[in-house]
Formats: C-alpha cells, structure tokens, sequence
C-alpha cells in the first residue's frame, strides 16, 4: 500500500510538474472559459434542500460576500458572477449539476462545493475536465491529493490533523486518561477518530469507549449514558453542532464530571454553547483557526467589525450566531485573493497555479499568526490550530499554534 | 335429470364439520353428500353458517374438526388456491370481481388454475405461451357466448349492472372447468325474470357442462325449482335434508327459517 | 337482455378500504383500435425523438436524459409493484441502491466489465426484493408503505456497516471510471451511455407490457382488485405478490447500476429515502398502473427540481413541493389519468360522427 | 293527500353516461311508493340522486323545499334516511355505534336510548351482537342493521335500496311487517327499491315501473299489480 | 445491571419524544385513514411560531394555547385550501400531496428562520431526576403525553364527536347518509392533528432542539411507534413509542460492535417483525371485512 502511493507520488508529481510546464505556454493563449472582460463566473454546489441544508448558509454568506465585492467595484474590474445550484446534499445531483456548471454554464471553476459525498463523486470528473475544484468545504483528508487529484483543493484543516492536534496534547498532558469518544458515523466523524488514535500514537488504547450515531437520530442520550457507565474521564465529541450541543448538555445533567473536547465545526458560542448551556459548557476544550464573534475578547478587533458592517449591510437576515457566516465570509475571502493573484490571466491553469502557492497569507479573521500556505505537492491551505479553554463567558486560546501535518507530505 | 344412484360416492362430502370463531360456535357438526350431477340447495335463516360453510368448501375457513371429501380425497391439506385444481369453483355473494379488469380479463383469470406459465416465459411471450394464450381465449370465447355476456366483453366490469356482473361471476368460476361450483347466493337483487332466467342457467350447467352445484339462497322459488336436496341449517346446525317438498313441509324449517306457507 | 352499461354499484365504492391503489385503466372497447394507433404513433414519434437527441443536444443534456431514462425504468418496476400488482412501496430507493452498489463492488472489487454488473444486479435485486416481498405479504396499506418506507431509511446506513466496509467503502462511497462505446462505435461515452440505457429501457418496457398482458399479470391485477377472489380462481397470492416484488426490484435494481455507471460515484448518501420519495411522485405523476407513465415520471424527477431551482432558490423545495401539488390538482390520476380521459373523449367523438 | 316528495324531470348521471332521462314521481305524506324495473333500469341511481349522492339536474321537492343542490348530509338532516345499496356498514365500528351512528342528527339523548332499544326489540339479533365489530356480522345481519340504523335517524322518509337482500324469508317477513309499523304508528314514508315485487307491492300505495332511466308505468300499486305484462315480468303469475 | 436501568430509563424519556409524536400521528389516521408524511413539518412550524412568539416576548403560558390554536387553525385552513380539492383522488396522489407539503413547509421554515439550532425553554424548568437520567422536561413531556392521550381516548370513545369521525375516517358515504358533515370532520381532525403536533413540537423542541430538520427523524420513530402499537389505538401509539425508544437504546447499547451503527435498523427489524406476526401492531384491531 505503501509503495503503491510513493509510486504514484512519483508519477503524479512528475505529471504536475510537466503539465504545469505546458499550461505556462498554453496560457497565453488567453483561453480563459467562464471570464470575460467584465466578469467571471464562479460555480458552486449547495444543499440548499434536504437534512444538510443548514450549511447552505455558507453558500449564501459567500454569495452576498461577492455582492459586495461587486459593489466595490469587483475583482481587477471583473465582476463575480456567482453561480450556486442545489444538489440536496445529494452525490446524482452534484454530478448533475457539476456538469451543468461546467458544460452549459461554462463556469471558470467550482468553490466551495459542499459535503464529502458530493464532493467526491465530482472530483473525478472535474480533474477530467480540468476545471479546477477549489477550496472545497469538507475537511476529509482525501481533498489534498495533488498527485492524483490536482485540480481538487481543499481549504479548512482537514479533520485528521483536528484529530492529531487531540491526541498529542492529551498524551501529553493527561497520560493517565481513560477516554470516551462520541463520533458522528460518516467520513467526518471517523477522520478525527483515526487522527485522535494517531496523535495517541502507542498510547492509542487510551480510548476506552466508542459510541457512534447517526446523523438521523433524534437524539445522543444514550450514547452519552454509555459512554459515561465506561468510566472514562475524557469525554470527546467528535459532532456536529446539535449533536453536540446534546452532548453538552446530556453530560451536564447526568453530572459527568469529565474533561470534554469537542471538534471544531462544533465549538460556536452562539449556536451550540449557548443552547448546550454555558454553565454546561464551561471547561469545554477545542480548537479553532477562526475568531469567534460570540467572543467577547474580539468586540474591538478591525476584522470582527468590518465582518459585522457586512453582515449588517449585505446578509441582514443571516444568522450572526452561526460559525458558518465567519466561515463563509474568509473562504469567499480566500478565492479573491487567488482570483486577485491571477490578475488578468484568468485561464483555468493559471487560477490553479496561484491557488497552489500562497504564501503566508492570513485573513481578517484568522486567529492572530495564522495563515495559509500551499505548494504543488501541498494542498492544504489551512494546518494550523489553536487549543482553546472555554470559560464559561467565552474561548481562551492557550498553548502554540500547532500544524498538523498530514497532508503535504 | 335425477341424482345419482346411491352405489357412487359422493362428489363432495362433509363431515361432521365444525367451526368456532372465538367462543362462537359457527357451524356444529354440519354433514352431508353431494352426488355428481346433483344440484343441492343449502338454505338457512341470517347467520346460520351459510357462508361460513363455503368458505370452509374453498378452504378460506379450516373447520376445528371435521372433514371435507372431494372425490374420496380429503382437501383439508389444500390451500385455497388450490382448490380450483382440485376441482371446486366458487360465486361471492357479493360479487367478487376484478373491478378494473374487463369481463373478458376477468373470466381469463378464471382458467388461471388451468393454465400453466412463469414470469420469464409471459415476459419474452414465448411461443408456448402464445399458443396457450390462444386456448385459453378460446374458452373464454365460448363463456362469452354460453352466458351472452359478449356486448360487454371487453369493458371494464365496474361500471356494470348487478344482475351481468353476477353472470360474469358465473362464467368466471365455470372458466377453471370445475366438478362442482358453490354459488353464493347468486339471484339476490335480481327481479322475477331475472331469477328463472338464472335457474334455466344453473340447470344447464348441470346438464350440458356436467357440474355439480352447491347453491345458497334466499329465493325459495328458485331453490325449491332447481335443487334435487336441499339442506337446511340454523344456528350452525343442520335441522333439515330431503327434497324440496320434504323440508318445505318440515315445522322445523317453517318455523326457523320459511314462516308460515312459502310463495 | 339487454345491456346498459351506465349503471354503477355503489356497494364496491362503498366499502372501498383506505388501503387499496385506485389504478388507471385505460379504455377499450368501441375505439380501442383507434387508440391504439394513436398510441403507437406517439410511441414512434418518441422513439425517433430519443434516437435522434443525442446528436442534437450536447452531453451535458444528454447526462439528464439518460438520467431521466435510468429513473424512467426504476419507476416502470415500481409500476409493475404498485400498479399492477396494488402493493405500495415506499422503499424502491433501497433496490436501486441494491443495484448500484452490486455494480460498483463487481466493477471495483473484481475488474468485472460493466455490461456483466447489469444482469447480476438484476438478479441479487430480484432476490433480495422476492425476500423482502414474504414478510410484506402479511402487511397491507399504509402498514406496507411504512415498512417499505422502513426499508428505504435503513438501507444506506447498512452500506456503511464497518464490517462490509471493505467491500463498500463506507461512507467515502466508490468511484468507478466511464465506460467506453465499443466496437469503435464514432460516439463519445456519454451518447454510448445513453443509447444503452435508452435500448434497455426499451427491453425493459417491451418485457413489462408482454407481462401485463399475459397470465401472470392478469394474476398480478386480479390480487390488486380482490385477492380473496383471485386466490380462490387458483392464484398463489402468495406467491404472486412475492414475484412481484421481486420483478419490480429487479427493474429498479438494473436501474440504480445504470445510474451507478453513469453518475461514475455512488455512496450512502447516494440512496437516502429522499429517492423512494422521488420514485413515487414520479410514479403517481406518470400515473399507476400505466407503463408509459414511467418516462414521463422520470421526466419529471429530474427536470422539474431543476425548474423549481430556477424559479427561486431559497424556496426551491418549496416551489418543487407546491409544483407537486398542483400537479396533482390538474391530475388527480397522473398523465395516464388524463389521458385516459382525452381518449375516451376523443373515440366518444368518432362514435358520434 | 300531500305530497311529501316530489320530483319532477331528474336526470342523473355517471361521469358522461345519462342514466335518468326525466323522471317525475311522487311519495305522498305518509304514503309509500315503490320502484319497479330490471337490473341496469336506474332504480338505484334514482335513490342516490335523490340524497345527493351523485350529479343530478330537475326539481326534487322536499315538504316543499327544492333539495336538489343540497349536499346529501344536509338533506339527510332534513329527515330522509336512505339504506343503501351495499348495506354501508361501519366495519370497524361495533354494532352499537353504528347505530348510533343513525343517530347522530339527533340531541335528546334519552330518546335515542329508547329508539336504541326499539331496534333491538325488532331486530334481536343485533341486540346480541351490539359489542361485537359490525363487519364480522354476517350478510343478512348487516342488512338488518343497515334498516335499523335507518330508522334511528326518526326519519320522515326512507329511501330504501333492496331491504330483502340476502335476508331468510322469515326475516323478510318481518322486516316488512316492521316497515309497515314504521309507516303507519310514526308516519314515515317511504320510497322501496325492491326485487322482491310481489312483497312490496302489497306494502306499497304507488309504484311507479322504471325502464333504462325513464318511467313507463305508474299508478297505485293495485293498478301495477294488476297490470298483465307486470304480472309476467315481476311476479310470475 | 446498572447501565441497564439507566438505559431503560434513558430509552423512556427518548421514547416519550416519539410516544408524542406518535400519538400525533394516530390522530390524523384516525381522522383520515392516511398517513401524513407532512405531519412533522406542520408540528416544526408551530413549534416555530411559538419560538418566535417568545422571541417577541409574550408570555410562556399564554404562547402554548395561542400555539396550539394557531396550529389548530392551520390544520383546518391546510384541509380546507390543499387537501380538499384533491375529492377523491387516489391515496397515492394524497401522498405525493403530503410529500408536496413536506416540502414547502420546511422549505419555508428554512428560508424564515434559517436552519442554525435555536434553544427553545421547557414550561418545565431546568433540573432532572434519577442521577440526571431523565430530565424534568422530559418528565413533564411524558405526563403531558398521557393526559393527552386520555383525552383523547374520551373523545372517540365516548363523545358524539369523536364517534362521528370515526365513522366518517371509516366510510364516507355511509357518514353522510347518517348525516355526519365528513367535510368538515376531515377538517377536524387535521385540526386536532395539527395541535397535537404543535404540543408535541412544543414537548420535543427542548430536548432535540429547534430547526427546520428537527422532525424528519423523530417523524419516522413516531411512524415506527405507532405502527408497533397501532394505527387505531392511541394507547397503542403511546407504548409504541416507548418500546421504539427502550428497543433502540438497549439495542445500540449491548450489541457489541455494530450495536451502535444498527440502533435504528435494528429498531425498525423488529418492528416489521412484530408487523408480521400481527399485522395490525399490537394494540390494533382487525377490521373483519366478510367474503
């Protein structure tokens, strides 16, 4: 197995290499689809129907975020056409509709397209086609494959580094803990479970108990009641916000005094402390590359206010509570840098080539000394984090900005 | 036409057969013979057990004791869908056909336990499957015209009179070639003319087709014009057999059942 | 004695139970022959239309129409199901999924050529839908909806089961590649795709209305309008209703490994009860218990979502949702309901002239 | 006499099928009327048109009152009950509660209780199956309650679709003796649909013969039966 | 044996979420012999007024009877405007109807209030009993599930009403001849349905949290309870839900390695099993229909 990916290593960086040689020359020939000299198309897949339609909200954060790049006169002169479809959360449909904004729409490149599944059923296609498939929104540790996959980018830190960071730091500073481990039953959930026996490293067998759930249960009490009768005295929730929050909660009530962890997408002051409760949540450990806007201690930061002027003027009706407005708006941040980057060579190629090598680029609302890099043979924009205590009132960073390091190499 | 001699057995016999729904006793120890060629009335106050009966005849109802002989062979074993191959045919009483198929489909399904095919073989209409489509029509046909059902035979049975989906019922149960045909109480609704219209019928379904007939009904004229024997049961019990003069005469029927001298 | 065909009985429509599926039957008699030609040509018509698409549209339209044919023939199973047989199922999409994972593991695991994964789907589809059809003997109505509906919930949680996740990939789901058109057939694989599909699709329909007309589907129609009745004329309900199931999720199974072919990925959230859902709108769309229906159906599963979308994107389900209702105001009976309607019309006029 | 019912030109239809082409008849105040006519005649569409159970176009006079755009629950709050064709049972409700069922228009709840236990003192049987599910009667059984749950309604006018159907002749008998009470103790009229011509017509005052959807014959019933052609068809003498 | 009982007890307090609903869903199968595959949206959207309601600040006690009339109310309009023009068309176009529904409601849910969780309070109160197992809300959920259920148990069982819809779910035409108004019966019974739904949203909200998605799930386990128990009896419905909740619970609990991925499966297995041997739920009635 082993050997297999280093050969192929090889083979797909060679191809990298040789390939981006040519696309230096064929740029010039200016065919650039989806642009033309006031406008470029930009494609997106959202469930904006069906159980995942919550993150839609990151589609249209990032829609009404290009509006007010248009309004502010667009990017080098052009403005964003953003193009978003629904596939319902739905991989058919994704395919659909990729090829709908490739095909018949003749988008410059898909961004930030929605959920492992439907991602994953449009990454073969797409590197087919050669249209890039950009900053896509899934931490799964498969969208950073540039050897076989170049023209598919991920953004976010991918959940097995998320894992890894967990693992270290509770070997590190709790050895003798018994940990239980709540985990959504999909590649989310099991990607920060594998990078949380990682980081354990030879001590991987300090996870006493596992309980799963299904994203279409009503609710994780029992998990939670299991894994307590385990004895464990870490408690990790590897969930998405409600079930979370349910976590919380439940573990509060049935006075489980453990030290709990739960993942980043979870770790919301306003969407899953506050319904957990923030007498439940307090002592609560995560991670995040993000300010929080709920957090008190960013009320004067020049990121978080512009990040409100926003909200107040372009999404009046989004919900300033919800993590994915934050997130939404630095991604759409991200793809304008790229787009910038590229100037007027807007070939498919040449936007490739600048979102493979940012350096050192940090956002409004990045944690303090974060920033994004990538490489050929990195497409991971985002691998560091910072583990944070919550108190009760709100995040308090603590410890290094840590990298994870499983992609890129 | 009279009934066999006594030295056949019996087409159809029926066993000291008895039925319970819950503490209900339906029937309590029924018995008695049909000969081949014989028609039998078998006539009874509401809920006498009349259809409980047949229903046991055509295996919906397995009787708590008893036995039910056709031919000699008990057909207790048998599933009701089997019985059209044993060689009992049956009438609803209130008319149980297929309401969105046609009349001709209708009486098609009637030769089902005649005919032999698979899904693969129907799927692809195989030749084999053409030339026994071909026969079946045939009979089919035939039904059509023996019970003059042919100016409706292609049209959907649901929008049809009583009195003709009646008959199609007929013709459908006589299309699996049966050796005896229970009839449940095939002349309600239909008028005077109507109803010696039917007994014309059923006598030549005896006597052209050489089926034996088992008939439950109210209309005494009919019964008592038509039936060799006619059985008489109340309350699950059976308190009269003879020839319709015989019971018309019995004060346990006049008095169960008839009340006072019948039409 | 003469025959008046205007009288109805009301005892039938009386007693009707919640349960039974009320079906189309097209008309006959008088002008049956005149709308069979009718038919026909419309069949030509739209023959020659799907032959021709192809070179006229470009591939990404062609990508929907093939699409559209794949959910036409699942939705034709669940015809054969529902229609004609009077069981509702409200799980078809776990059958489709059955078929599409059979062809992802055969084309995955084993390197087995894509045209050997249709029949083997077909097949453990046929199974598993004849065994699934025993225990739903015993359930009628909305009890057999629910436990179909049952069924289509569970089904892709049972593809990520960890234990078969060696097999199925779990929730990352199964890439497969794009077939070519053999023979140095001049077509790209999308038109290849979608003459294949379009040639068993037509198998497909040829099979099912074979069936319909013959012994075995009568059997089917007589369980669906009186299956007391029907087992007493010698049917094996039993049996029947099994075959049934069977039959209809052979269909659907044929159409999900075409769908898995075509959409080149499949994975759990590929299947969820969202597709059953959709198999039947498409059905009663169409409408019950009339063949054809089934391509209209798919039509509109696959089109009209794209529509509502146009139409608005925040509502979309919304819009998909009241288009649906409307849809059912306009006709009550699917397209075959009303269409059954112009033909009686139109041949009450012939009789007429 | 009065007229309680009155109809004039009723025509009715299935979908596109005519099935009544202008039927005119009458059912006098506490009188009876009966239909005659052959399966396919339209006697049963007549009844269902007359209660709103189907389209129908003509006037259809009530004490008086046009009920011909009425919805049928609210003609039959105007006191006609119809046993229908069929029975109409309840299934899954116990006898009891279908007839109460009869009585749902009603308020005195002391008079249902005693209506309630009229029909058990007629019909007997129902009385020994009042807990029981109404569809595990039997055929005839069902039909009795069928009537007797007719007459919980205190109706002025019956409309009744074969009463005899599938009832042992004794029962038969007595239904008929119990309709006869009805009309004549409570006044209630009554319009018969009945196969059973030669019963009904020594019940009846007026019969009115039915042929595909129109009327031929109409008169007193002795007139009917006295009529040769009726004599053949009906009754067999 | 301890992890038993507090799985038992947790399995309770989970089952009376779907005890709730299912007591719902036998409502409106009792008023219309169908399901409703909308019935959990239509119960979300109230639970939605209510929160909004408290979000404008109106008093918790007099939110929950102006949402239980509201919902009322709606269920009414939704009969009356959507439902009713379909007449008699085929159960299969009540249910792409049902399926239509479906979506526009949370649809609509989604575009108005996003679909970001939103806490909703418990009329009960913080605080919980046996060691934290089983939440005073949830206490309370299942107190007012009872009372409910006795209601309505009275109501069919002993009052003019109650006895008119069923006649009326049962056999329309027959209902009219009696007189019964089955229009406006199905139009009740949509009505109660919709304010069962709207208490049980209300009951449910605290506990799962309120979003447009919240009842797609807890709908399915309401179904599942109340096909265990059976369609024709509310009680039935009730011990329903509490087995589907009990079953689930030990099921992910004491099947070793699977257990927890086959929670549902294993839930829905037995149920169809149970379906199988009495294929009317456990509580059910036969409906003998005679030959």
């Amino acid at each position: 197995m082993h050997m297999r990916r280093n050969i192929l290593k090889y083979v797909g960086a060679g191809l990298v290499v040789s390939s981006s040689l040519a696309f230096a020359s064929i740029s010039q020939a200016a065919d650039m689809p989806g642009v033309t000299d006031t406008e470029i198309k930009i494609g997106n897949i959202a469930p904006y129907s069906g159980p995942a339609s919550a993150y839609s909200t990151i589609a249209k954060t990032i829609s009404a975020y290009f509006d007010k790049v248009n309004e502010e006169g667009g990017i080098n002169g052009r403005k964003v056409n953003f193009l978003s479809y629904d596939d319902g959360y739905s991989p058919p449909k994704a395919v659909e509709q990729a090829r709908k904004l490739v095909e018949s729409d003749e988008a410059l490149l898909i961004f930030q397209s929605l959920g492992t599944p439907s991602n994953s059923a449009i990454e073969k296609y797409m590197n087919m086609k050669k249209v890039p498939q950009l900053l896509v929104a899934t931490g799964a540790t498969k969208f950073g494959d540039p050897e076989n996959f170049p023209w598919t980018m991920g953004w976010q830190p991918n959940y097995q580094s998320e894992g890894i960071i967990y693992g270290r730091w509770i070997a590190a500073e709790m050895p003798d803990a018994k940990i239980a481990v709540m985990y959504q039953n999909d590649d989310f959930g099991k990607d920060l479970l594998n990078g949380l026996k990682t980081g354990l490293g030879d001590k991987a067998d300090m996870v006493i108990a596992e309980a799963s759930y299904e994203v279409a249960e009503p609710v994780v009490d029992s998990q939670v009641v299991k894994l307590k009768a385990s004895g464990a005295d870490v408690f990790i929730s590897f969930s998405t916000p409600k079930f979370a929050a349910q976590g919380i909660k439940k573990a509060h009530e049935i006075g489980w005094d453990a030290t709990q962890i739960v993942a980043n997408v979870s770790n919301s002051v306003g969407a899953v402390l506050t319904p957990a409760g923030l007498e439940a949540s307090e002592g609560l450990i995560s991670t995040a590359y993000l300010k929080d806007m709920q957090d008190p201690q960013w009320a004067d930061d020049q990121g978080v206010k512009d990040w409100n002027a926003f909200m107040d003027k372009y999404y009046a009706d989004g919900d300033k509570l919800s993590s994915f407005t934050t997130y939404g708006y630095s991604v759409a941040q991200t793809m304008v840098h790229i787009l910038e980057q590229a100037g007027d060579d807007l070939t498919r190629e040449n936007v490739l080539k600048q979102a493979a090598s940012m350096k050192d680029v940090t956002l409004p609302l990045f944690l303090p000394g974060m920033s994004m890099n990538t490489s050929d043979t990195d497409y991971f924009p985002i691998e560091q984090m910072q583990l944070m205590k919550f108190n009760g009132e709100r995040w308090e960073n603590f410890g290094e900005i840590i990298s994870g390091e499983v992609g890129g190499n | 036409m009279q009934a066999n001699t006594t030295s056949a057995p019996p087409q159809l016999a029926v066993h000291d057969v008895i039925v319970r729904f819950g503490g209900i006793v339906a029937l309590d120890g029924i018995a008695f013979e049909l000969h081949k060629g014989q028609i039998l009335g078998l006539i009874g106050p509401n809920g006498a057990g009349k259809t409980t009966l047949f229903n046991c005849l055509s295996r919906l109802y397995t009787p708590a004791s008893g036995d039910i002989l056709y031919d000699g062979t008990s057909v207790l074993s048998k599933r009701p869908h089997e019985m059209p191959a044993v060689g009992i045919g049956r009438s609803f009483q209130n008319v149980a056909l297929f309401q969105r198929m046609t009349v001709r489909d209708n009486i098609r399904v009637g030769a089902h336990a005649a005919s032999r095919s698979d899904f693969f073989s129907d799927a692809l209409h195989l030749p084999w499957v053409r030339r026994q489509e071909a026969e079946v029509d045939a009979t089919v046909s035939e039904l059509i015209d023996y019970l003059d059902l042919g100016d409706v035979a292609d049209l959907p049975v649901d929008g049809l009179p009583f009195g003709t989906r009646k008959r199609v019922e007929i013709a459908r149960a006589l299309a699996a070639k049966p050796g005896v045909l229970l009839l449940d109480e095939p002349a309600g609704g239909l008028n005077h003319d109507e109803v010696g219209e039917l007994g014309r019928l059923i006598r030549s379904i005896r006597d052209d087709r050489g089926v034996t007939v088992l008939l439950v009904e109210h209309h005494m004229g009919l019964v008592m014009s038509i039936s060799d024997k006619v059985v008489v049961l109340s309350f699950g019990r059976k308190i009269a057999e003879g020839t319709p003069a015989e019971v018309q005469q019995n004060p346990d029927v006049i008095a169960a059942y008839l009340g006072g001298p019948a039409e | 004695m003469s025959v008046n065909t205007t009288t109805t009985d009301g005892s039938q429509a009386a007693t009707g139970s919640a349960g039974s599926v009320k079906a189309v039957s097209l008309p006959k008699p008088a002008a049956a022959s005149s709308n069979a030609k009718i038919m026909r040509t419309a069949g030509i018509v739209l023959l020659i239309m799907g032959l021709a698409a192809p070179f006229m549209a470009g591939n990404f339209l062609i990508f929907q129409l093939t699409m559209m044919l794949i959910y036409g023939i699942a939705i034709l199973g669940l015809n054969i199901l529902t229609g004609i047989n009077g069981q509702f199922s409200l799980g078809h999409g776990a059958f489709y999924a059955v078929g599409a994972y059979t062809a992802a593991i055969m084309m995955d695991q084993f390197g087995v050529g894509y045209l050997w994964t249709l029949p083997v789907a077909g097949i453990i589809c046929f199974i598993v839908g004849f065994l699934f059809g025993l225990p739903a003997l015993r359930l009628e109505g909305v009890y057999l909806a629910l436990a179909t509906f049952a069924l289509a919930v569970v089904t892709p949680q049972l593809f990520k089961l960890s234990p078969f996740e060696h097999w199925t990939s779990g929730v990352m789901g199964i890439v497969i590649s794009k077939p070519e058109a053999p023979f140095g057939l001049p077509l790209n694989p999308d038109q290849w795709l979608y003459f294949l599909t379009l040639a068993i699709g037509l198998l497909a329909y040829v099979c099912a209305r074979n069936l319909v007309a013959s012994r075995t589907g009568r059997a089917l129609m007589a369980i669906r309008d009186n299956p007391i009745a029907a087992g007493s004329m010698g049917v094996n309900t039993a049996l029947f209703k099994s075959l049934a199931f069977g039959v209809s999720a052979l269909y659907t199974g044929v159409a999900g490994a075409l769908g898995a072919i075509v959409v080149q990925y499949i994975s759990p959230d590929s299947f969820t009860f969202t597709l059953s859902v959709a198999l039947v709108v498409g059905l009663v769309v169409g409408g019950v218990g009339w063949l054809p229906g089934a391509l209209f159906g798919g039509a509109f599963i696959m089109f009209v979502p794209n529509i509502a979308e146009e139409l608005s994107k925040g509502l979309s389900g919304a819009v998909y949702g009241a288009i649906m209702i409307l849809m059912m105001y306009a006709i009550p009976t699917g397209l075959g309901g009303l269409l059954k309607a112009a033909l009686t019309a139109l041949s009450k006029r012939s009789k007429t002239r | 006499m009065s007229m309680l019912l009155e109809v004039t030109g009723l025509h009715a239809s299935y979908g596109d099928f005519r099935v009544l082409h202008g039927l005119d008849f009458t059912v006098e105040k506490g009188g009876i009327s009966t239909l005659l006519g052959a399966n396919g005649a339209g006697k049963t569409t007549t009844l269902r048109a007359l209660c709103g159970m189907i389209k129908r176009t003509g006037t259809i006079r009530f004490e008086g009152n046009d009920i011909s755009g009425k919805a049928t629950e609210d003609i039959v709050r105007l006191g006609v009950a119809h046993v229908p064709e069929g029975r109409g049972t309840f299934t899954g409700l116990t006898t009891e509660e279908n007839l109460q069922c009869g009585a749902m228009t009603r308020r005195s709840r002391a008079e249902i209780a005693r209506d309630l236990e009229q029909a058990y003192h007629w019909f007997p049987r129902l009385r020994e199956r009042r807990n029981q599910q109404a569809g595990t009667l039997s055929g005839g059984e069902q039909q009795m309650l069928a009537i007797a749950r007719a007459l919980m309604l205190r109706p002025r006018l019956m409309l009744l679709d074969e009463p005899s159907f599938g009832l042992a002749p004794l029962i038969v008998q007595e239904m008929f003796s119990i309709l006869r009470k009805v009309n004549q103790e409570e006044q209630v009229s009554m319009l018969i649909v009945e196969q059973n011509a030669g019963v009904v017509l020594e019940l009846a005052d007026n019969a009115f013969v039915l042929e595909t959807g129109d009327i031929v014959m109409s008169g007193t019933a002795a007139e009917v039966r006295d009529n040769e052609t009726i004599r053949a068809a009906y009754l067999g003498y | 044996m301890e992890l038993l009982a507090q799985q038992l007890i947790t399995g309770i307090a989970t089952g009376g979420i779907y005890a709730c609903m299912a007591l719902a869903v036998v409502m409106i199968y009792q008023a219309i012999h169908h399901l409703n595959f909308a019935q959990g949206e239509m119960a979300m959207f109230s639970t939605f007024i209510a929160w909004q309601m408290l979000a404008w600040g109106v008093p918790y006690w007099l939110v929950i009877p102006l949402t239980v009339a509201l919902s009322f109310v709606g269920g009414v309009a939704i009969e009356r405007l959507v439902i009713r023009p379909l007449g008699d068309a085929p159960v299969l176009s009540h249910i792409v109807v049902f399926i239509g529904l479906f979506a526009i409601i949370n649809s609509l849910a989604g575009f108005i209030w996003d679909f970001t969780i939103k806490p909703f309070p418990s009329p009960f109160g913080e605080g919980s009993q046996f060691g934290g197992l089983i939440s005073n809300h949830q206490i309370g959920m299942i107190a007012v599930t009872m009372a409910v259920l006795v209601m309505l148990f009275l109501f069919f069982q002993y009052t003019r009403v109650g006895l008119a819809m069923r006649a009326a779910a049962e056999n329309p035409a027959s209902a009219r001849l009696v007189g019964i108004r089955v229009g406006w019966m199905i139009a009740l019974g949509w009505g109660m349905a919709s304010a069962i739904g709207a208490i049980a949203g209300i009951l449910i909200a605290p506990i799962v949290f309120l979003e447009p998605n919240m009842m797609l799930s807890i709908l399915l386990y309401g179904f599942a309870g109340a096909v265990l128990g059976g369609l024709t009896s509310p009680t039935g419905a009730v011990f329903g839900g509490f087995m589907v909740g009990i079953i689930e619970n030990l099921a992910g609990t004491y099947i070793p390695e699977i257990g927890g991925e086959l929670k549902l499966p294993i839930a829905l297995f037995l149920i169809v099993t149970v379906l199988v041997f009495k294929p009317t739920g456990l509580f059910g009635r036969t409906v003998v229909q005679r030959v």
